[in-house]
């Protein structure tokens, strides 16, 4: 490679005012760069609070559930299969709580999934524009109502409902928990949904119509396998709430920890338990009452662990496209 | 010239073969768009049906009275004048705090923070925090707020709980707004000399301001309707006065004071009344219930409508 | 009305949502008499977050539907806080059974035990088993939640011994949600609070109670009289002796004695005999500080016998 | 703006499709204005004409890709032969057209599946389930897009593995998999290297003996190239349709000229 | 491939700016190999190539724009004259370099904001609060782009209300607000139209005047149009510089001819 000939002097000659130039320069880009990075370190603060928020959390409940494991063996506590702290013959089996979270959980899910991704395929796909800009805020509305009204709706509309279908179906199960819980989880389901499903590139779409596809056809064989991660974290989003919901299940469900699958049953979930016990009469600092925090952490490691999925799989599938 | 229109027989025959082929799979479609109406149309029938019985129970007992009078043992007396009072209260230091907070940590994570392992703890961290239980919030909050930086049973410390149990949704808001901002915008103000902090202020911030806006209202109808963290707190069920007026006296113009104070909230007001025995207490919970949801629906609904009306406005 | 600057003085009350009612109804009434001068805030954070926030001095009163136990009487000395205790009212724990429920008209003890008791759990499933006469209806439990004094009462009354139950029943915090389930199963049998019966007399067919001196229905006078036995209980306030130095706490607590008869009344609670609280009153000026329960629940005690006993700290 | 308009194709050319006064309008704007344009049978015709001049919207109504979004509407007629159904007629269903007419888009657009089911998703469409005759078909379109020596050993690999042109070719042979009578190209070597380019127009000449291509490039030499008759758009109008020998040399517009020569565009 | 680099112009031209030996990573992907290349002052610089070979690569060095990217690495010198700092040394800050050496982008990417604070955005950024001297420059700046005749009765109106070519005329006058030194444009006419190409053809030629230009394009008859030196590129290597005259009518490099002549692109 031959290099080039130039006419022109590589380093013409400084002029005068630009050396005066310099020193202030120098001065004010210190400045900016102070002013810059501590603006940086603000900001990085304001994010770490929610790093600060989860070390104080686990602290917490870590801190309180020693108490709690100093008292009851772990293997107990894995292994049980009963779960009656406050009673005279204590048993510490959180499985009888987990059972409860879980078929709750699995019955909502029941509902929110199919009911969310039919939504969304339809009103990302389907619904005339303006089906879907009437609906999406309406399905937002849904998911905005306090979850005690949810509540009082599950215990009194529901069940009896459920029950003349069902004669023998107790006053509390978690079929009518778990079910209006899965109504409450469907717009959050749908709306994420529908956003990871709108995200796949209008190309991708085009090219399944030129092909002669009709519109469930696209639907089915090329965005919704586009928008898999999308739709795979709001699932992931939805059991989360489902295992975190408190107050559908403490009304609707019947507070009775209660090793068991079967939602025609009532049961406890682990929040359920929380709650009632934070409310309780229970002298603070006993036993009984550190129990919240075993349950508490149960419910935090079990939520990560959901959310961490969830984040891998997002991370794994971010931007197939 | 002349179209040539001899149809060969050939080309009828696999032309009919095509919409034989298209007919049944439209087929399909129109059962599958039929399923979405009827999923769509029982989701506005659970609605009617959820906001219909609150409409019947409630209605009849609201009045003006029932906005101005304190709680008392009598339900044809009873208000919410201190629990909606708190409220407004608790939901002014809850978007003070989580406002700058969420917007900041928005910002840092979209425009300054590299890949890495800290950001990825963070981000984590923000999904994993809307994951968590609130009820664990109050738990968190008992032992840090009341106890350890000694604010008490007090309208901050209340206002500090829900902020932090609404700041995930206020981070993912500002960062799904900050998002949608093209690239070749802040590319434009780096290219006029603008430092990163200029871009952001300058136009970051502003244009992201209506998701924000969003998010944050929709935090807020939230945090409204939260129950569980605030009783853990301890929130008061009777409290028959109002905390001292934010507007201050001649020598300080703002007062603080009012942070300070005991309070109680709506839905706490709406627990304690479906819980007591008494018949006509349920009607008051009713018509606390149906002010609590017309106010988070109508949050939710001027989140909905800045979000369209400023996307109308701003095309990129 | 509040004056400019010096904010009124507050009477600071947490505890029990069983006890509730009565200071709620008290406090309402004092604010009125003292036209606002003094402000009282009554929280419900139940009676072991009430006793909490007590024995750590951010309270003045607490209220409790259990006597104060060891544990926190621990720790209330361990912060020096010293505190009279203060019978108010009677809770009458009803046990009812669905209106359909044609058999039931009372049950024994013996009979609610065997029902009640953990061994029960996995045998005692329907009527029949209880006894042979009555119809294979299944039987549905409903109850208070364990962390609860009312649990902690019915079980030390019924069984024998605190906490000890059959655990496959169902529970809830909210007395209306029970009487929803009770009223909603043919077979059900549950227990909890007198003034939830009252409202729901339509929905629900109390059961009376046979001790061995025959059955006696839950009724005011039975309870006042005190031969609806063993189920009815006293509840409480636990004043602050560093409070009671409060000008406004002393009238506060002088006004609840006051007027507690009337407003027990009135929220649907059966009230104490007269001489109860005034003997409340005179415990306060012969400073008789602690409990008379020694940290322990105890089930059967009638008032009198409370009021004669020796209190500690 | 008088267009010169004539097809001087010899007497015995056979039309595969004709525009006749096609209006199209994106809600109010009108973005085809009275176009007619006739497109012959086994040939390679080009439309070409500066950024926005309606070249993507006007191949685009030849499979109805606009159905795919509101507010839009066509008037006028596109005749395909040898029926002579109008295909933008409302009541002729745009899938029936799609199935007839395939179209390769600017920016390869391949699904995030593998080699082998992308080139079948158009036989999956239509409901085939013999696999070997998938197979089959698979092989022949990967074959005509000469893409079958460079990936017949990855058949299942995700096609997001692919080079760009490998891209590009990948779409051409999902076009071709289902015997299409007629194949759009959009500017399909725009976003490609030079050698790729070469490949795929050279891959546009063979073709041509097969299927009736109409192509859009904004690169006029490509036009020169691989065309035979070629249309020059402007603001929504056909300027000039001809030979494309003929516009390159002669151009009768002087719209037409000064475009070709670069003064603007 | 042999480089044919010669600045053949009169002996008493100044540089304004000077790569030496530029290499660019885009994290291990080398984008461009070893550019060396001269910028005259007060001229018009274009640089060509078919798509992907590095011109905006190279035109965002100037104003150090890839610093807004994670994993991006410079090696090499860019000289900016007349005090030769290297505005590639990573001492130097790009912010300063920025505020020197204005860009002009491929898409209008103005603000969102009012036409006058689209222009006045620079003297904001660099701190100016007075009000009249913001009001004149924002005058002379859309003068300048010629611009000012169409808007100056809305100074007030969002940007977007503009149409495309205004939009761009926009983003140029918000370059000049602050006089920089040197003006990029990256393919500055692509998205417009025929006569907003020509109005921006001629600000180009115009502004010249007043500050240096280097200008991307793939409209070869706009480089041959605008500029005195053109600049060919091919996968990130500098392959011909020369006047442009000699480039469109007999360039050294074969590469380059069949460019020119549209054998690929
Ligand atoms: N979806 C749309 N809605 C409204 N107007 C549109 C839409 N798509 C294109 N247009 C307008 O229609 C006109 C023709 O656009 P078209 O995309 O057909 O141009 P083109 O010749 O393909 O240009 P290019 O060479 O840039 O691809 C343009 O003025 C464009 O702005
Ligand atoms: N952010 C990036 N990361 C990695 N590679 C990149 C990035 N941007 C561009 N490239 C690659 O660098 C090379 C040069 O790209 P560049 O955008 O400079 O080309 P160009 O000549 O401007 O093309 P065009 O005419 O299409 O704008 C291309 O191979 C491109 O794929
Ligand atoms: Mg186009
Ligand atoms: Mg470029």
């Amino acid at each position: 490679m031959s290099s080039i000939s130039l006419k022109y002097p590589p380093q013409p000659v400084v002029t005068a005012a630009t050396t005066v130039q310099r020193p202030v320069k120098v001065a004010a880009n210190l400045r900016r760069r102070l002013t810059e990075r501590s603006i940086e370190t603000l900001l990085l603060l304001a994010a770490l609070v929610s790093v600060f928020t989860t070390l104080a959390i686990v602290a917490i409940l870590v801190w309180e559930s020693i108490v709690f494991f100093r008292t009851v063996p772990l293997l107990d506590f894995l292994t049980d299969t009963q779960w009656t702290p406050l009673f005279d013959d204590a048993h510490f089996g959180i499985i009888a709580l987990l059972s409860g979270t879980l078929t709750t959980t699995l019955v909502a899910l029941l509902v929110a999934i199919p009911f969310g991704t039919v939504l969304a395929i339809y009103l990302s796909e389907f619904a005339p524009f303006r089906v879907r800009e009437l609906a999406k805020p309406f399905l937002e509305m849904l998911g905005g109502v306090p979850t005690i009204v949810y509540g009082y709706f599950a215990l009194l509309f529901v069940t009896p409902l459920l029950q003349k279908i069902h004669p023998g179906l107790p006053g509390f199960n978690m079929l009518a928990a778990g079910l209006v819980m899965g109504i409450m989880i469907v717009p959050y389901v749908s709306s994420l949904s529908e956003d990871a499903m709108r995200a796949v590139p209008m190309n991708m779409r085009e090219a399944s119509y030129a092909m002669g596809a009709t519109r469930l056809q696209t639907a089915l064989f090329v965005v919704t396998p586009a928008a898999l991660s999308g739709l795979a974290s709001s699932y992931i989003l939805g059991i989360s709430r489902a295992v975190g919901e408190t107050m559908v299940v403490a009304i609707a469900a019947g507070m009775q920890p209660n090793f068991t699958f079967n939602p025609a049953e009532p049961a406890a979930t682990i929040t359920a338990y929380i709650v009632q016990v934070a409310l309780g009469d229970l002298p603070h600092g006993s036993i009984g009452y550190q129990t919240i925090f075993a349950a508490g952490l149960t419910l935090l490691l079990i939520t990560l662990l959901f959310n961490i999925i969830g984040h891998l799989l997002r991370r794994r599938f971010r931007e197939a496209y | 010239m002349s179209p040539q229109s001899h149809p060969t027989t050939t080309n009828d025959a696999a032309v009919n073969e095509i919409r034989r082929l298209i007919a049944r799979h439209k087929t399909w479609d129109g059962l599958f768009g039929l399923l979405g109406i009827v999923t769509l149309l029982s989701a506005l029938l659970v609605f009617a049906t959820l906001f219909g019985q609150m409409l019947v129970n409630g209605l009849p007992h609201l009045s003006w009275e029932f906005f101005t009078s304190f709680p008392s043992r009598r339900a044809a007396s009873a208000g919410i004048l201190s629990a909606w009072v708190g409220t407004v209260l608790v939901m002014l230091v809850t978007t003070l705090v989580a406002v700058p907070l969420g917007v900041g940590a928005g910002i840092y994570l979209e425009e300054y923070a590299a890949r890495n392992l800290l950001t990825d703890i963070i981000e984590i961290n923000v999904t994993n925090l809307a994951g968590v239980p609130s009820i664990i919030y109050g738990l968190l909050a008992l032992g840090l707020f009341v106890y350890q930086f000694g604010l008490g049973q007090s309208i901050a410390a209340a206002g500090l709980t829900l902020a932090l149990l609404i700041l995930p949704v206020v981070i993912v808001a500002t960062r799904e707004a900050i998002r949608t901002i093209p690239q070749n915008i802040r590319e434009g103000a780096y290219a006029c000399g603008a430092t990163k902090w200029q871009m952001v202020a300058h136009h970051i911030i502003p244009y992201s301001l209506p998701g924000i806006m969003t998010g944050v209202i929709i935090g807020l109808a939230r945090a409204i309707g939260e129950t569980a963290p605030i009783i853990t707190i301890g929130a008061l069920t009777f409290i028959a006065f109002l905390p001292p007026s934010p507007f201050g006296d001649a020598e300080h113009l703002l007062s603080f004071e009012w942070l300070l104070a005991p309070f109680t909230v709506m839905p706490i007001q709406m627990f304690n009344w479906i819980s007591r025995p008494e018949e006509a207490f349920q009607a008051n919970a009713a018509a606390a219930g149906l002010i609590l949801v017309v106010m988070t629906l109508s949050m939710n609904a001027i989140a909905i409508w800045i979000r369209h009306h400023f996307r109308k406005k701003i095309k990129w | 009305h509040p004056s400019a600057g010096a904010a009124p003085p507050v009477v600071k009350i947490d505890g029990s949502s069983t006890v509730f009612p009565i200071t709620e109804a008290v406090a309402e009434e004092f604010q009125k008499a003292r036209k606002g001068a003094v402000n009282v805030t009554v929280g419900i954070s139940g009676t072991g977050g009430g006793f909490k926030k007590f024995c750590r001095g951010e309270t003045d009163i607490a209220n409790a539907s259990r006597p104060i136990l060891k544990k926190e009487m621990d720790e209330c000395a361990k912060a020096g806080i010293r505190y009279y205790e203060m019978p108010v009212a009677y809770d009458a724990l009803t046990v009812m059974v669905n209106p359909q429920n044609g058999f039931i008209k009372s049950l024994t003890v013996a009979e609610l035990k065997k029902i009640w008791e953990p061994a029960a759990q996995g045998r005692i499933n329907s009527w029949r088993d209880v006894n042979p006469a009555w119809p294979d209806q299944k039987l549905k439990l409903y109850g208070a939640g364990a962390d609860s004094g009312t649990f902690d009462y019915f079980t030390e009354a019924i069984v024998g011994k605190v906490k000890s139950s059959r655990g496959d029943f169902t529970a809830s915090e909210d007395d209306n949600v029970l009487v929803q389930g009770i009223s909603g199963d043919k077979g059900a049998l549950g227990y909890f609070g007198f003034a939830y019966y009252i409202e729901n007399q339509k929905k629900l067919k109390a059961v009376a109670i046979d001790a061995g001196k025959g059955a006696v229905a839950p009724t005011p006078e039975s309870v006042e009289n005190g031969t609806y036995q063993p189920l009815s209980r006293p509840i409480f306030i636990y004043v602050s002796e560093q409070s009671i130095g409060k000008a406004e706490v002393r009238e506060f607590v002088g006004f609840y004695m006051k007027s507690a008869t009337q407003l027990v009344k009135e929220v649907k609670y059966i009230p104490l005999p007269a001489k109860a609280y005034t003997g409340n009153l005179d415990h306060l000026a012969r400073k008789k500080l602690g409990t008379v329960f020694g940290g322990r629940n105890e089930v059967g005690l009638t008032i009198e016998e409370l009021m004669k006993r020796e209190a500690q700290l | 703006m008088s267009i010169a308009n004539t097809l001087t194709a010899k007497p015995t050319a056979e039309l595969k499709a004709r525009a006749n006064a096609l209006n199209f309008y994106y809600g109010n704007f009108q973005a085809l204005k009275n176009i007619d344009f006739p497109v012959e049978k086994n040939q390679v015709t080009a439309l070409i004409g500066p950024s926005g001049c309606g070249k993507s919207t006007f191949l685009r109504c030849f499979n109805r890709m606009h159905d795919l979004y509101p507010n839009m509407r066509y008037e006028g007629e596109i005749l395909l032969y040898p029926d002579g159904v109008n295909i933008v007629d409302r009541q002729v269903d745009p899938i029936e057209v799609r199935m007839r007419i395939s179209m390769v888009f600017q920016k390869p657009n391949p699904f995030p599946k593998s080699i082998y089911e992308n080139v079948a998703y158009g036989l999956r469409v239509r409901g085939v389930r013999n696999r070997s005759l998938i197979d089959e078909k698979v092989e022949e379109a990967l074959r005509a897009a000469a893409l079958w020596g460079e990936v017949k050993d990855r058949l299942g690999d995700l096609a997001f593995n692919l080079s760009g042109g490998q891209q590009q070719r990948l779409c051409i042979a999902r076009a071709l998999a289902t015997d299409p009578e007629m194949l759009l190209f959009d500017e399909p070597t725009s976003a490609l290297d030079p050698i790729a380019t070469a490949k795929i127009e050279e891959l546009v000449s063979e073709l041509k003996e097969r299927v009736t291509i109409l192509i859009v490039t904004h690169n006029m030499q490509q036009a020169a190239r691989v065309s035979a008759y070629t249309a020059f758009m402007y603001i929504g109008e056909l300027i000039e349709f001809d030979d494309t020998k003929k516009i390159f040399t002669n151009p009768s517009s002087k719209l037409t000229e000064e475009y070709i020569t670069g003064r603007f565009g």
